[in-house]
């Protein structure tokens, strides 16, 4: 017992100079509103969110360590990823934050700085999802699941075999997706919007 | 009354029926929707966490061929997915409140010939029906009124939220009107705006899984014979995976998921196949 | 420039307001520039020119440097212009030879650039200089102040406002709408902290209004007119019919035991709608008067024409008598109060807590009635069922500090829930949960009563309540209504399963405040309770010189702090009636007779008909008594005939001049 | 010497910054200008307040004044209408804002230079906006020219 003691590490401490004073200024921004800083802690964002019992920090939690600069933390941990976007947060939020905004400005940061957990299957899914649309103007739910099961786990991909064989046998499967015609267009808009 | 029409890309696929039973719900009822020529994917949700500025105006292409297609004056698009509604109705009113964003969107659509003035009306189906269209009128063209059928309605997340455009944002009854127009009970439930977690059923599908698993679970407690919903992706969640989350947690879930247009269709007497009823996975018995 | 051709002699004094002004405007530099102005005399910028020291330095130096115009830079002149003027008038010269330049509230605390701010600052003060030069020795007018005062609303406040005045010695009409005075503190079982019972210590204090000689009082009344200024009120009551003849009556409910109905049909106001009344009733024992109402819009004799009206042969003394009409009462009187109260917050309004859906969802005020003996239920705490909950959720700030619903704290919330997590524990023994935001209990023995509470084992949860809802997710949850809330204490989502939820609904304007401000030619604030002169200085007071505010009506509030402004607004009113006369500003219009063609435009452009035509003199002629100042009939006279006091053509245009020409 | 002129032109170009007549009655608009400022709130410093008793005092002179002695754009505010003081005086202003605004189309001056609003005494956020939305205007609008044209008249 003793002997764990002694090694435990320093869980619940930080110091001024941890803290990244700009990550509020900078998410606001990026999240549309001012409104995060008149957060009042209620808590009434964790209550409604149906993500939040598999959550690391509840978004009550995060709006707290965004305020107060916990960058490193913020971006690393599988909230910001869980979040489902249905919006429930947002609407009832009593102090008008836009909660989702928010989560979505994190996975954004989080992205460009890759510091997502590396193999935490929703920021894939994201990609995936963003390539195929890429390419072809729309979504192809075919094409999409491809490309995640590509880049996270190809065998658990199987264990939707079913699914797919009775979507298939249904006709809700296309296969052949009906192209966009100006493709060129639409591409040419995107890569002005990357840049 | 005459709309155009945004698919999306789930009616073209796992939501087929849905766009299917619609398009003859609204035929036969005279409300007449002419597809968007030449559409792209209406960014969702994934898009938004990669690049938002790119998702909007990827949406906002969308706005401006409605407004190419759509005459002079305010353009009414109907967009039946509650993702590309609520996709299509969050940019538009963002780039509405946001001068930064629209004035960068603005010039994406210029770069490729395209101009978006804000007369865009984004619409749903339910609120056309309700509002546009009348309950009033719909009962009068109900033919097979479903009787002693105990419907819950499902809305899903992303239909009056996170801007409420008709109904309301925690306890929306719309749909509900609509199956006690069509003469079926409709079962209250606390669930109808409850998240279904969207794609988390193929990424985290322990989490997915278990949220339809409530859904579901709660939907029988209450003795509802049949959910109905209007987005794809709920319906896709709610009825596909029965099988696996009634095998997971050892109790079954069973139970009919279909389109409200389904319903609807239903109680005008249109065909079965007609409303696209043979793709889904659970039958419902009694229509 | 005037027309004795008197030289000018301003003086020009910058308040740097501590860092109010000092911090956002270069007050040396403004100052300094304003010496140079024409007819400046003399210019200083000085630390507050409020303060005694700065008045006195303006006094010496009308003295010293014989100036006969003063130029004010400081704040707004509707928070010191009296200030100001007065310390005109102490050094002898006539107070309306002052004027004032508002640096603060439209310049220093607004505008952030502080090179602006001082560029703007210099172009007021060179307006105001040159208006100055303009302006002439006014004296103000002296109208007596009628004694008799009228009070709306006979809630705590209008009751506490009425003793205090009408033991002064004053005649006091007391309007309430309802048919019984009590107002929300009457619906009240205990009062918190002290546990007081509310009818204990109101009843007293009801009777008393009622048989005070100097107190007229009028239930079932609603003001319908108001006209006049301050010290001249004319107003007119509107008493609704009773149907009951309010001197005949006494109380003995014979009527209400006789009425065709055998039992209560119609949602009893006074329970909330948790028991049912008779279309003749009392709303409780207590009521005063004690008198029976009847209510037209359920009564059989108004709906049909066809009862055989045994609530009128039952009465002996002859006091029912269907044919009763509305009846104008007119009184004049000189000051006003208006204590109209709050309304509780439409719960319905937030259907995530499921009131009006889930049975057992409870507003605060129904609960008061419950546990009180009286009640609907005997002081019983039941659920529909009629049975005695196990378990109890109290939601806190239902309507409040919710930007979707309203903004504020309701101040009472939190304390009223403690109170009533107290009596349903003590009624039931049942597990009381309490879910806040935050504890708020400023007041003296409040956080001691919190205290308490905490020791009582009630439970308290730090979190706003998403949903109450009936969906489980586990089978002891089967039958039971779900509050979900994030436990923020401890960074977990919790579901608890109660029998009943209670929700503590905020205070919220009346949805007639309105109409009430707009006949009182009074403001509201934003959100919409009646706005006060100053937040902090005249609380009471309005912008309409003797008309008053307390209580509920000009912000949430409890019973001790209504009691507290009541007393306050009584005060005020005193001291108006009792110097015998107000004073009014001078700003009244006047015909120049050489002028006037005699055109008659104005006849109808004045609102208070105080423009009359002189078919003699063939030229119109303003009675100052009527003329209240407004200034619209000397911009519509054609040939500039009308003048205005205080606003004069000449003193306006220099004013405009003055901001633009350097 | 030119280019020295031409200098001061640029730096009195860029320094321009407008200036507004601003109208308010004592009751409503007044009152929510001095709300403003016990709000904090923070609005550009181009206008200058005259404070009249109601807005039914308002002379069409007192605008043509200002214009001709350099405004570069003019505000009036009064109560919301049915909230006048002084019962009808807001109506009045009405009646004469649309007669100086038929006036200034005949004299070709911008119509975006003169702007009414009613705000009431609660209503101090909705007239920092009003002055911030009308200085964007005018700033956009450039310095009138007005001022120039009298003075050329008169010459």
């Amino acid at each position: 017992m003793s002997s764990t003691i002694s090694n435990m590490p320093v869980l619940n401490i930080k110091r001024e100079a941890e803290l990244d004073k700009n990550f509020a200024k900078t998410i606001a921004k990026l999240a549309h509103g001012e409104q995060i800083y008149g957060c009042i802690q209620c808590g009434n964002c964790s209550s409604t969110c149906p993500l939040s019992p598999y959550m690391d920090y509840t978004p009550r939690k995060i709006i707290a360590m965004v305020k107060a600069g916990f960058r490193e933390e913020v971006l690393t941990n599988k909230t910001i990823w869980l979040c489902a976007s249905c919006y429930s947060c947002t609407v009832e939020c009593p102090k008008g934050i836009k909660i989702t905004d928010v989560m979505y400005a994190l996975k954004r940061e989080a992205i460009q700085n890759k510091i997502y957990p590396k193999r935490f299957t929703i920021p894939a899914m994201s990609k995936a999802f963003y390539d195929t649309v890429k390419s072809t103007g729309r979504s192809n739910e075919v094409a999409l699941l491809m490309r995640y099961y590509m880049r996270t786990n190809i065998f658990s991909a199987l264990s939707y075999v079913g699914v797919g064989l009775k979507l298939l046998k249904t006709g809700r499967l296309a296969i052949i997706e009906k192209q966009m015609k100006r493709k060129q267009d639409f591409k040419k808009m995107l890569k002005d919007s990357e840049n | 009354m005459k709309y155009l029409y945004y698919p999306g890309c789930s009616l073209k696929s796992s939501g087929k029926s849905y766009e299917e039973s619609m398009l003859a719900v609204f035929k036969h009822l005279g409300i007449e929707l002419q597809e968007l020529n030449d559409w792209n994917c209406c960014g969702a949700t994934n898009y938004m966490a990669i690049n938002e500025q790119s998702a909007m105006s990827v949406t906002s292409r969308n706005l401006a061929l409605a407004e190419e297609q759509g005459g002079s004056g305010e353009i009414n698009l109907v967009a039946p997915c509650n993702a590309c509604y609520m996709g299509l109705l969050k940019t538009k009113t963002y780039l509405e409140n946001e001068q930064g964003l629209r004035d960068s969107v603005l010039q994406k659509l210029d770069s490729i010939g395209m101009k978006y003035e804000g007369r865009v009306k984004v619409r749903h189906p339910l609120d056309i029906l309700v509002n546009d269209f009348g309950l009033d009128k719909l009962k009068m063209a109900v033919k097979k009124p479903l009787k002693d059928l105990n419907v819950v309605s499902y809305y899903g997340c992303q239909v009056v939220r996170p801007i409420t455009a008709f109904d309301d944002a925690s306890d929306p009854v719309y749909m509900d009107q609509i199956a006690m127009t069509l003469g079926a009970t409709a079962v209250d439930w606390g669930m109808k705006v409850r998240c279904c977690g969207g794609s988390m059923t193929s990424t985290v599908s322990d989490v997915g899984l278990r949220l339809n698993y409530l859904l579901l679970k709660e939907a029988k407690r209450k003795k509802a014979d049949i959910i109905i919903t209007a987005c794809p992706l709920c319906q896709f969640n709610l009825e596909c995976f029965q099988d696996k989350i009634s095998r997971k947690y050892g109790e079954s879930v069973n139970i009919p998921v279909v389109f409200f247009p389904q319903l609807i269709g239903m109680a005008l007497g249109l065909d079965k196949k007609e409303l696209g009823l043979q793709r889904m996975f659970v039958q419902p018995q009694y229509l | 420039m005037s027309n004795n051709k008197e030289e000018i002699r301003i003086g020009v004094y910058i308040c740097h307001c501590g860092h109010n002004i000092a911090g956002a405007v270069d007050v040396v530099g403004v100052a300094e520039y304003a010496a140079k102005l024409p007819n400046v005399v003399i210019s200083k910028d000085y630390k507050y020119m409020c303060s005694d020291p700065g008045q006195e330095l303006i006094a010496a130096d009308i003295k010293e440097y014989n100036l006969n115009r003063i130029v004010v830079t400081s704040c707004s002149p509707l928070l010191h212009e009296k200030t100001f003027r007065e310390a005109t008038t102490k050094a002898g010269l006539n107070q309306y030879f002052m004027q004032m330049v508002n640096i603060r509230e439209n310049v220093s605390w607004v505008n952030e650039n502080f090179d602006d701010a001082t560029e703007k600052s210099k172009d007021l003060v060179r307006a105001a200089v040159q208006r100055v030069a303009f302006q002439r020795a006014l004296e103000k007018q002296k109208v007596p102040v009628n004694p008799n005062v009228l009070i709306v609303g006979g809630g705590i406040a209008g009751i506490s406002a009425a003793l205090t005045m009408a033991n002064a010695g004053k005649k006091v009409y007391l309007v309430e709408k309802e048919s019984t005075i009590g107002g929300h503190m009457a619906i009240f079982d205990k009062t918190f902290p002290t546990l007081d019972c509310a009818a204990c210590i109101l009843t007293p204090k009801m009777s008393s209004v009622k048989n005070h000689p100097n107190i007229t009082l009028w239930t079932y009344s609603e003001v319908s007119n108001v006209e006049g200024f301050v010290g001249n009120y004319k107003v007119q009551v509107t008493r609704k019919p009773r149907y009951v003849i309010e001197d005949l009556c006494v109380g003995c409910m014979l009527c209400v035991e006789k009425c065709i109905f055998k039992e209560g049909k119609f949602p009893d106001e006074f329970n909330q709608g948790l028991s049912k009344r008779k279309p003749v009733y009392v709303p409780f024992p207590q009521a005063t008067p004690l008198v029976a109402v009847i209510d037209d819009k359920t009564c059989i004799h108004f709906k049909t024409g066809k009862c055989t009206q045994t609530c009128k042969t039952a009465c002996d003394r002859n006091a029912i008598d269907f044919d009763q009409k509305p009846e104008i009462k007119e009184i004049e009187v000189g000051t006003v109060l208006l204590t109209t109260g709050f309304q509780a917050f439409d719960a319905k309004k937030v259907p995530y807590y499921g009131y009006g859906k889930y049975p057992n969802v409870f507003t605060s005020l129904e609960v008061e009635r419950m546990v009180n003996a009286s009640g609907p239920t005997e002081g019983h705490v039941l659920t529909r069922e009629g049975k005695a909950p196990k378990s109890v959720g109290i939601i806190h700030c239902v309507g409040s500090r919710d930007e979707k619903t309203h903004k504020w704290c309701s101040r009472v919330c939190c304390m009223y829930s403690l109170k009533l997590a107290h009596l349903i524990k003590e009624h039931t023994g049942a597990d009381v949960y309490n879910f806040y935001i935050d504890m708020r209990t400023p007041g003296k023995g409040y956080e001691e009563f919190y205290d308490k509470l905490l020791h009582e084992d009630v439970h308290f949860i730090r979190g706003r309540v998403s949903e109450v809802t009936d969906w489980i997710t586990s089978p002891e949850e089967e039958g039971k209504l779900i509050i979900r809330a994030e436990d923020t204490m401890i960074g977990m989502v919790r579901r608890i399963p109660v029998d009943m939820v209670v929700l503590a609904v905020g205070m919220e304007p009346r949805d007639d405040a309105q109409e009430i401000r707009k006949m009182f030619n009074i403001s509201c604030s934003t959100e919409g309770f009646f706005l006060e002169r100053h937040p902090k200085l005249a609380p009471v007071n309005t912008f309409t010189d003797g008309v008053f505010i307390a209580g509920a009506c000009q912000g949430p509030r409890d019973i001790p702090d209504s009691v507290a402004q009541a007393g306050a607004a009584a005060a005020e009113a005193l001291v108006l009636i009792d110097s015998g006369h107000v004073e009014l500003e001078p700003n009244t219009a006047y015909i120049v007779d050489e002028i006037c063609s005699g055109c008659k435009s104005c006849l109808n452009i004045c609102p208070y008909k105080a423009i009359t035509f002189d078919l003699e003199k063939n030229k119109s002629s303003i009675n100052v008594a009527l003329c209240k100042g407004c200034g619209t009939c000397v911009a519509a006279c054609p040939s500039s005939a009308i003048k205005q006091n205080l606003f004069e053509d000449v003193e306006i245009f220099s004013e405009i001049k003055g901001i633009f020409v350097e | 010497m030119q280019e020295e002129v031409k200098n001061n032109n640029i730096q009195t170009a860029k320094a321009w910054k407008p200036k507004i007549l601003a109208i308010f009655c004592n009751w409503c608009t007044y009152t929510a200008s001095d709300l403003a400022g016990v709000s904090r709130l923070k609005y550009p410093a181009t206008t200058r307040v005259v404070r009249i008793m109601c807005s039914g005092r308002l002379d069409p002179q007192f605008i043509l004044t200002a214009f001709s002695e350099g405004a570069d754009a003019i505000l009036i505010g009064g109560c919301h209408p049915g909230d006048c003081h002084y019962a009808t005086g807001n109506y009045k202003c009405l009646r004469r804002f649309h007669l100086i605004q038929k006036y200034m189309k005949q004299m070709n001056i911008e119509p975006e230079r003169l702007r009414l609003e009613w705000i009431s005494a609660s209503e101090g956020k909705r007239l920092a906006e009003v002055i911030g939305e009308m200085t964007e205007t005018i700033t956009k609008l450039g310095q009138s020219k007005i001022k120039q044209q009298v003075a050329n008249i008169e010459k």
